[in-house]
């Protein structure tokens, strides 16, 4: 085993059941990340990716009608696996997780301060005017000028980009060596989104944590991470080092994404992918994006591409880029 | 008619015991005295606070209703045409601030009781009151009443001392201005009045109790409980389910007496069937005063068959007019009176829970001869206010008669009487009523009332339901207290606790 | 319609709630035929006794049968709950409705008779109404309409605060559709769910205060039988004879109760984001 | 750009403040000034961009432009009419001709209502028979691509591309003249916003609207305006032709916010300007021009007097001491 | 926070004043006044009519109004017809009984109702959530008075445990004073607990749904914390509301339970005004009781920005 790897995600399935009928959200999902490394992880809304992210914090899986199976490795021990006592003392410790929506994720009644602080309070065991002063210090690192007063504040108090920085200053509150972000600039502007990037940059370069950056900005993917990974409905389709996916995407979803982005200064029509993501409930066999693969052809109907390695870190699940490597 | 004799033995056996000084006696009552006024006070209920603050001249005499007797009145004449009163004070009677009471105070209260309003009409005859000395008062009157004393005996119609008056503003509602024989500590309305011991009561050796408390508890099951814990001595009214339960309650005696509180159907003669002698007179007929005793009062009030007066009183008619229910007779009155199919009417009853029922008993009674009856319940002020203005067809409601005919009927049946609501009139009524007031013979008034009474029970302008019974609740360390049908506390002066 | 009933029929409460509605209607129709005995027939042999063959639910204090009771009691309890509730939710919302869309001096206005009403003590207020309009059904409808109007018109308002910032208000109207039109196909359907929580809350303080005012004497004539009556009379006999108070007792909780769960089916069911699925 | 041209809209030193707080006397003590002095026209056809942070105003400004608020001051012609002058009746005469597009499309449709009587509103509002409404809302749905089966569905039964084809289409049922499309891809997935905004285009073309087109990405504003303005805290600092603002931005914050743009080419060098601070209070903006708190060029001048708003070039609108100074 | 009293404080003035031409003028709707009142069963027209003009009574209602509003805001409330008693002193004696009676009532159902309401979403769907909704419906449903009786044959004749009525002021003992209170309390406090368990448990469920809850739980929080420390507090806030319209409810109801257990509260005094149609009294005690409502619900709303620092800084 690879001493850098940080995270070895293998077969992961979350489903969400009901009486009527099962979500696939993931299915079948591995992936892997090291230390220092940041891995985009990008598809269209709804493919699983905040799915993937709390399945990897043990978020879900505690309900009967949430199912869970595979391997997450993560520093070498199995997160499904653990209980859930376990994880309590994992999450906010050694993974920290910064949600999909910032605006939400801050409790409207304590002040930012005491939610930073409860972190190493709770992980630490820390006192209270210690756990504070780590706080203020989380708040600066995190660039929030006037850190002291504004510890003190509420959420509501807080700007938009501010309050997403105090989210990153609680996920890193506990020293992770995993941070997950999840859409972490969705909402917010570009000036500010840039301050955040840069911020997580720094970050890693700081503490050689890994970072699991979730998006669907290739934009944002191709400035800050190092490794990208594509999902469709449930499932890893690409996978491959940014400058790879951009330059040479392999599967028709990828290369679909990026035709359909509007780019500075060219006025070309834009080239949507047609039709819509398939149903994660009512999915037949064979390619998930066959219906709306210009390239389809016979075998995609029935049989699933796995996921194939085309160069060196570059990996696709498509029977035409198999077929490519195959004829080599 | 009281079937407590057992316990009316060990009353017996308690005149053998010696009484026993000290203690505090904790008294119950439905409601608070509304204020503390004697001479303004109208309810019965506020009389219970008030009357053991103050004396009066004459007394009602414990245990033998209708007599009078003594208080403040050592001695007493009476000239022969009744006209003349000469009374002489005890002369060792202080009031509570220590001032003596003087003849002075008697002249001042009876002049108030006259200025109130209230009972100024029981004084309408009062000429001159003069007080030769300290201790004598004369009072002359313009003709002979013949209920003067009964109306001094009154407990409302109390001494009060004018210096505290005046201190007052004219006022007592929150006063004690008497010199009775307990005093005034406290009083949180609603909550509990506390009255002391007075130590120098003229009565010597009286009062028994240290300490005597009311308190007002409105609600029935609550009253009942509190008893039963010994949390009261004394639960002074009991409804007719209460003297159920805690007839076998232990540790808790119950006792009864025929009360004075009257009930009856007003009928105003004056609206639409009801004009009709034939009509009340069928209605009188068709209810069953039995049933609804027993549905109503659990078969504990002494129905009336002939008129207010109870039995056992002085001067009871021994009327047995309405004997038995009779609703062939009562169709055939009503088809005379012509109305063989009966009528709609309303009645109208106030907040009264035991005439709420009544009035439903009656209802389902008078539906047997083809009256209908609309029961219309209304708040209690607006209830009396409309039968003060005769704004009713049928009502129930009820009177507490005090000790003289005079009381039970002169401003009830007499022709605009003050509380004639039914607006019943007739001439020889009218005058024998007159003539029973000023007639001071025992003998010949008693016949003149059994008369005036025969004439009114026929005349029906009221149905006679029932005399209540007045139950008390005691727990058995009570000795002493009178329970009387007016339902006055005066005993409390001779009540003592056994340890 | 009936897709809203497909979704509603799956919720089990709301299904048997309504049921027994429906149940307590024909109940209170058929009175005179489902009661065995007559309601206001008295029999002195047969006061208080407990419940028997003959007498289910035993007997009163004037030896009514209390099932026979019960039974024309529904008749009052779903009048009084529907129709003085009906009355309140009615003008409530209008009231509440106009001040949260005016805005302005109107609702200022309204709010500040909302605000006096409800600083009153509802039974106070219908104490003194019902005094001034003396007793009978109809005044006790109308008396306890009033208490309850200003809860109405404050959630009314507050919801409609809540929503005519939305955006699909200020798309309907910069489509040019009319404010009064709005009022009607986006305001009124969009706030109704708070207002039907409350509606059913309503009902069962509404029975209960026809019950309160009757313990103080100013309920509807005595010799009705109404749930309210029969609690408040039988109140002073729950030592003695436990079914007078128990049976009424019953029947006004199950009553509340099926009236809620149809609350709440409804508030599911009326929104068609919740209610799919489970 | 031809001068003798009279503008199709024109606005004038608009304004719009809203009162925030009240004294104790209830009287407005405290204002947002949300709009703050602008001015600028658009002609027939043409798609005027605006971009700016959020909260800066764009919305604000396009809702005073359908006269959806009344401006606290200023003037505002549409097609040669003054708006503010109209009385109710024409003006609600005057609203078929002019549109708005959500950014959220989602709340923008009564949730309790189907799509079909969503769609039909409008057209019954202004006295359409029901057989014209049927027809009107058939050729439009197909023209955005939604199957006429779906119509009896409700809003939470659609995907986001899906919902904002209907806001679309109902915006355009009335044909207006002029649509003011408040960002309307940003809640929308990449492949999606490719497929709206391709729609827009065409309907562009097909119908001639003119469109103000409010978005806070730089790349789709390029994609679709003619020209741009840059709003930043409720004033217009810059209006130029696309090209001009792409090639050569003249305002600090527009080239901060230009270089700030992720771009999805991981090899590009970029000069990012970053940007200090957060974004002020628009209750407490700072004195003078509104930027300088985070200008990094920023001069003394700059706060004390606000810059004017002058034509540096032809078409090419600033308000900035430092590029006026420059140019002198 | 002090602005924000203070304006409600001014708010208040306009109500009451609203509050006190109601009262006066719906009051001498009431058929019968003080007159017929106090002369009960004993009416006489003559001296009726005596008394009314001694009472002022035969003036214009509106002059009345005006000299009994000036009186008011000069601190005379004036004195009862019955028993003379100055309004403003009855009251204050009272103020204190209905206020504890209240307040203790809003506590303890606040005490019990809140976990029960939390336990509920938190086991929600399970048996546990089930029970309390029964017992929820039972409390919304079961009057006071009826509970009020119960109460006391079960506490006070079977077991002996607690005294049947009656109120033991603080002078006499907090024990003693607490003994008097506890079942008029349960009684009032239990249809307050099952509507405020009710609404606590839906609130609970919205907030469980809540963004910042799984942030809690990313953050590797207890599920004990979670629900009490990050749940709780935001959950309070709606129901914060609905505890405010209860206020009315526990000052109404109070009316009845005075009555039950023989308290000597504004509420058994303004019944008893209502009935001697003792117009200061009445005004006076209604008055009162609306100022209580108001600031009770001032004291919720303070307590209300405590918990939701958002409207705090308003
Ligand atoms: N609790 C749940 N119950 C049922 N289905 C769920 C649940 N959570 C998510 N899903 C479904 O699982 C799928 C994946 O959801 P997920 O939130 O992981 O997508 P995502 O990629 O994060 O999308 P987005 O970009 O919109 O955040 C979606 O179809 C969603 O509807
Ligand atoms: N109705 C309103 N009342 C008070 N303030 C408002 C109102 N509408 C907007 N504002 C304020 O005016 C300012 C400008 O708002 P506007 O919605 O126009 O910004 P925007 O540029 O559209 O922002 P976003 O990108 O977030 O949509 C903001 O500070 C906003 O809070
Ligand atoms: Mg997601
Ligand atoms: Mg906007």
């Amino acid at each position: 085993m690879n001493d850098d790897l940080l995270l070895d995600v293998r077969h992961l399935k979350a489903y969400f059941r009901s009486k009527q009928r099962t979500v696939k959200a993931v299915d079948d999902l591995s992936f892997t990340l090291k230390k220092g490394e940041i891995l985009g992880l990008v598809g269209e809304s709804g493919c699983g990716k905040s799915t993937t992210t709390k399945a990897l914090l043990r978020l879900i899986g505690n309900q009967r009608k949430e199912y869970l199976e595979g391997e997450a490795f993560f520093e070498g021990e199995d997160l499904i696996k653990k209980s859930d006592k376990q994880m309590q003392k994992i999450r906010g410790n050694k993974i920290g997780f910064i949600a999909q929506n910032p605006m939400s994720s801050l409790n409207p009644v304590f002040t930012i301060g005491n939610q930073i602080a409860e972190v190493p309070q709770m992980h630490q065991r820390a006192a209270k005017n210690k756990a504070w002063s780590i706080a203020l210090k989380m708040l600066q690192k995190v660039g929030i000028s006037d850190h002291e007063t504004r510890a003190k504040q509420y959420a509501h108090q807080f700007s938009g980009g501010m309050k997403q920085r105090a989210v990153i200053a609680m996920a890193l509150a506990g020293n992770p060596s995993l941070l997950i972000a999840d859409e972490p600039t969705t909402a917010l502007d570009v000036t500010i989104q840039a301050q955040i990037l840069d911020l997580m940059v720094k970050l890693r370069d700081e503490t050689q944590a890994g970072v699991l950056l979730i998006t669907h900005d290739l934009g944002v993917v191709a400035e800050v991470c190092d490794r990208v990974a594509v999902m469709y409905a449930g499932k890893i389709v690409e996978q491959a080092p940014v400058d790879e996916l951009f330059h040479h995407p392999q599967h028709p979803y990828t290369k679909g994404l990026l035709a359909s982005m509007p780019k500075i200064g060219s006025r070309k029509k834009l080239i949507p992918i047609s039709g819509h993501p398939p149903n994660l409930y009512e999915m037949q066999g064979g390619c998930l994006f066959q219906e709306r693969c210009p390239f389809a052809f016979d075998r995609c109907k029935n049989v699933e591409p796995p996921l194939h390695k085309i160069a060196e870190n570059h990996q696709s699940a498509c029977h035409l880029s198999s077929e490519r490597m195959n004829s080599f | 008619s009281s079937g407590n004799s057992a316990k009316e033995s060990g009353t017996s056996a308690e005149a053998d015991q010696k009484p026993v000084y000290g203690g505090t006696l904790t008294i119950a009552d439905l409601n608070d005295a509304k204020g503390l006024d004697p001479h303004k006070e109208t309810s019965a209920q506020s009389f219970h606070y008030i009357e053991n603050m103050y004396d009066t001249l004459f007394r009602y005499k414990d245990g033998k209703y209708g007599v009078i007797d003594k208080d403040l009145v050592n001695d007493y004449t009476i000239s022969k045409d009744g006209k003349t009163y000469t009374l002489h004070l005890h002369d060792n009677v202080k009031f509570h601030n220590g001032d003596p009471l003087t003849s002075a105070d008697v002249k001042y209260s009876i002049e108030r009781i006259i200025k109130m309003g209230v009972r100024a009409q029981q004084f309408d005859a009062v000429k001159s009151i003069d007080t030769p000395d300290k201790t004598t008062v004369v009072i002359t009157l313009k003709q002979a009443v013949a209920p003067f004393l009964t109306f001094l005996a009154n407990p409302m119609n109390a001494i009060v001392n004018k210096t505290i008056v005046e201190k007052n503003g004219g006022k007592l509602d929150q006063a004690d201005a008497g010199s009775g024989p307990f005093t005034l500590v406290s009083w949180k309305k609603d909550q509990e009045m506390v009255l002391k011991k007075n130590k120098s009561y003229f009565k010597k050796g009286l009062p028994y109790l240290d300490k005597v408390v009311f308190k007002a508890i409105p609600d029935s099951t609550a009253r009942s409980t509190a008893i039963r814990n010994k949390e009261l001595n004394i639960d002074l009214q009991l409804t007719a389910k209460d003297k159920m339960l805690l007839d076998h309650a232990s540790g808790v005696t119950v006792k009864s007496v025929t009360g004075t509180y009257w009930e009856y159907i007003g009928l105003n003669v004056t609206k639409g069937p009801l004009k009709k002698k034939e009509v009340r007179d069928a209605i009188s007929w068709a209810v069953d005063r039995n049933a609804l005793n027993k549905q109503v009062k659990f078969g504990q009030a002494t129905p009336l068959t002939g008129g207010p007066i109870p039995p056992g009183h002085a001067y009871d008619a021994k009327l047995d007019t309405f004997s038995k229910r009779d609703t062939a007779k009562a169709k055939q009155l009503l088809a005379d009176a012509g109305y063989p199919d009966g009528f709609s009417i309303t009645l109208k009853v106030g907040q009264n829970q035991d005439q709420v029922d009544a009035a439903q008993v009656i209802k389902d009674q008078l539906k047997a001869v083809g009256i209908n009856v609309k029961i219309e319940q209304q708040e209690d002020s607006v209830f009396f206010n409309a039968l003060g203005k005769k704004q009713f067809e049928m009502t129930i409601v009820g009177w507490v008669g005090f000790v003289d005919p005079d009381e039970f009927f002169y401003n009830i049946f007499h022709t605009g009487g003050a509380y004639n609501q039914q607006g019943y009139t007739n001439k020889e009524v009218d005058k024998l009523l007159e003539e029973g007031r000023v007639t001071m013979d025992e003998a010949k008034r008693k016949q003149i009332y059994d008369h005036a009474q025969k004439l009114i029970v026929e005349d029906a302008p009221m149905v006679f339901l029932y005399a209540n019974k007045q139950s008390t609740a005691m727990t058995n360390t009570v000795h002493g207290f009178d329970v009387n049908p007016t339902v006055t506390t005066k005993s409390l002066e001779s009540t003592w606790l056994s340890k | 319609m009936l897709k809203v009933w497909n979704r509603y029929r799956h919720n089990l409460l709301a299904v048997s709630g309504l049921a027994f509605i429906l149940l307590l209607i024909v109940i209170a129709i058929f009175a005179r035929q489902i009661a065995p005995h007559n309601p206001y027939t008295m029999s002195t042999a047969a006061r208080l006794t407990g419940p028997s063959s003959s007498h289910w639910f035993g007997t009163d204090q004037f030896g009514r049968d209390i099932l026979s009771r019960i039974i024309y009691g529904s008749r009052i309890s779903l009048q009084v709950g529907i129709i003085a509730v009906g009355f309140s939710f009615i003008v409530g919302t209008v009231m509440g409705v106009i001040a949260g869309y005016s805005g302005g001096w109107v609702d200022s206005l309204i709010s500040r008779i909302t605000d006096v009403l409800f600083a009153l003590p509802d039974i106070l207020l219908a104490l003194v109404i019902m005094a001034i309009l003396g007793p009978s059904l109809n005044n006790l409808m109308l008396a306890i309409g009033i208490v309850y109007t200003p809860i109405f018109s404050r959630i009314a308002r507050g919801a409609v605060l809540n929503i005519r910032d939305s955006l699909y208000i200020e798309a309907a109207y910069s489509m040019g559709v009319k404010k009064i039109k709005i009022l009607w196909h986006h305001i009124l359907p969009n706030i109704l769910s708070p207002l039907i929580v409350q509606v059913t809350l309503s009902f069962a303080f509404a029975i209960l205060s026809e019950a309160a005012l009757s313990f103080l004497g100013l309920g509807v004539s005595p010799d009705t039988p109404s749930w309210g009556i029969m609690l408040s009379s039988a109140k002073d006999w729950m030592e003695l004879s436990w079914w007078t108070a128990v049976f009424p007792g019953i029947a006004i909780t199950l009553a509340v109760f099926s009236f809620n769960s149809v609350g709440d089916g409804l508030r599911d069911v009326l929104d068609p984001r919740t209610g799919t699925g489970n | 750009m031809n001068r003798d041209y009279k503008p199709f809209i024109r606005v004038d030193h608009l304004k719009k403040y809203f009162p925030v707080a009240k004294n104790w006397r209830g009287k407005n003590s405290q204002y947002v000034k949300a709009v703050d002095d602008v001015s600028f026209s658009i002609d027939k056809g043409e798609t005027l961009g605006l971009v700016g942070e959020s909260g800066c105003g764009k919305s604000t400004t396009g809702r005073l432009l359908l006269h959806l608020l009344t401006p606290t001051s200023g003037s505002l012609f549409f097609d040669g009419q003054d708006l503010t002058q109209l009385s109710k009746q024409a003006l609600w005469q005057k609203r078929r001709e002019m549109q708005f597009i959500f950014q959220d499309p989602y709340a923008a449709l009564n949730p309790r209502m189907t799509i079909q009587d969503s769609l039909h509103e409008p057209l019954k509002a202004y006295g359409e028979d029901k057989r014209t409404r049927s027809e009107t809302i058939k050729t439009l749905i197909d023209a955005v691509g939604i199957p006429s089966q779906y119509l009896n569905r409700y809003p939470h039964e659609f995907s986001g591309g899906q919902l904002q084809r209907i806001g679309i289409a109902r915006s355009l049922a009335l044909k207006p003249k002029f649509v003011v499309a408040d960002e309307p891809v940003a809640a929308l997935d990449m492949s999606i916003q490719a497929q709206i905004l391709n729609l827009m285009k065409e309907l562009q073309h097909a119908f001639n609207y003119t469109y103000l087109f409010i978005s806070h990405d730089l790349s789709v504003i390029d994609y679709m305006s003619d020209r741009i303005g840059v709003m930043y805290l409720g004033k217009m600092v810059e209006l130029t032709d696309r090209d001009a603002l792409y090639q050569e931005p003249l305002h600090p914050y527009t080239q901060a916010l230009l270089s700030a743009i992720p771009i999805a080419e991981p090899q590009r060098s970029k000069n990012k300007i970053m940007l200090k601070g957060e974004i002020p209070s628009p209750v407490h903006p700072p004195s003078g021009c509104h930027f300088r708190t985070r200008c990094p060029f920023a001069k003394a001048i700059c706060a004390e007097k606000e810059p004017e708003w002058v034509e540096m070039k032809k078409g090419h609108y600033v308000a900035c001491h430092v590029v006026q100074e420059a140019h002198q | 926070m002090g602005k924000y009293i203070l304006h409600r404080l001014i708010i208040a003035v306009p109500i009451l004043i609203g509050i006190s031409i109601l009262t006066f003028f719906l009051i001498r709707l009431v058929p019968g006044d003080t007159v017929t009142a106090i002369l009960g069963t004993n009416y006489d027209p003559k001296l009726a009519h005596k008394l009314r003009s001694e009472m002022g009574l035969d003036q214009p209602v509106i002059l009345q109004y005006l000299i009994w509003i000036g009186h008011v805001f000069i601190g005379d409330f004036g004195t009862s017809s019955f028993t003379g008693q100055p309004v403003l002193s009855a009251l204050m004696e009272r103020l204190p009984i209905t206020l504890e009676l209240a307040l203790l009532s809003l506590v303890v159902a606040l005490i019990i109702a809140i976990p029960l309401g939390v336990l509920a979403a938190c086991k929600h769907g399970t048996r546990a959530d089930y029970a309390s909704g029964t017992f929820g419906m039972f409390g919304i449903s079961v009057p006071n008075f009826w509970l009020g009786t119960l109460l006391i044959l079960i506490f006070s004749l079977h077991l002996h445990l607690l005294p049947s009525g009656g109120y033991q002021p603080l002078s006499a003992g907090i024990g003693e004073n607490l003994r008097s209170l506890l079942m008029p309390v349960i009684a009032l406090g239990t249809a307050v607990a099952a509507v405020t368990m009710r609404s606590t448990r839906s609130a609970m469920l919205d907030v469980l749904n809540e963004d910042y809850i799984k942030m809690a739980k990313a953050k590797g929080a207890s599920t004990a914390r979670i629900i009490w420390k990050h749940g709780l507090r935001n959950a309070l806030v709606p129901v914060m509301t609905v505890v405010g319209i209860q206020i009315g409810y526990l000052l109404g109801g109070s009316v009845i339970i005075e009555q039950v257990f023989a308290l000597p509260g504004m509420g058994r005094l303004a019944l008893q005004a209502i009935s001697n149609r003792d117009y200061s009294l009445l005004q006076g005690t209604i008055l009162f009781v609306a100022v209580t409502f108001i600031m009770i619900n001032l004291l919720i709303d303070v307590i209300y920005g405590w918990i939701n620092p958002r409207i705090r800084y308003k």
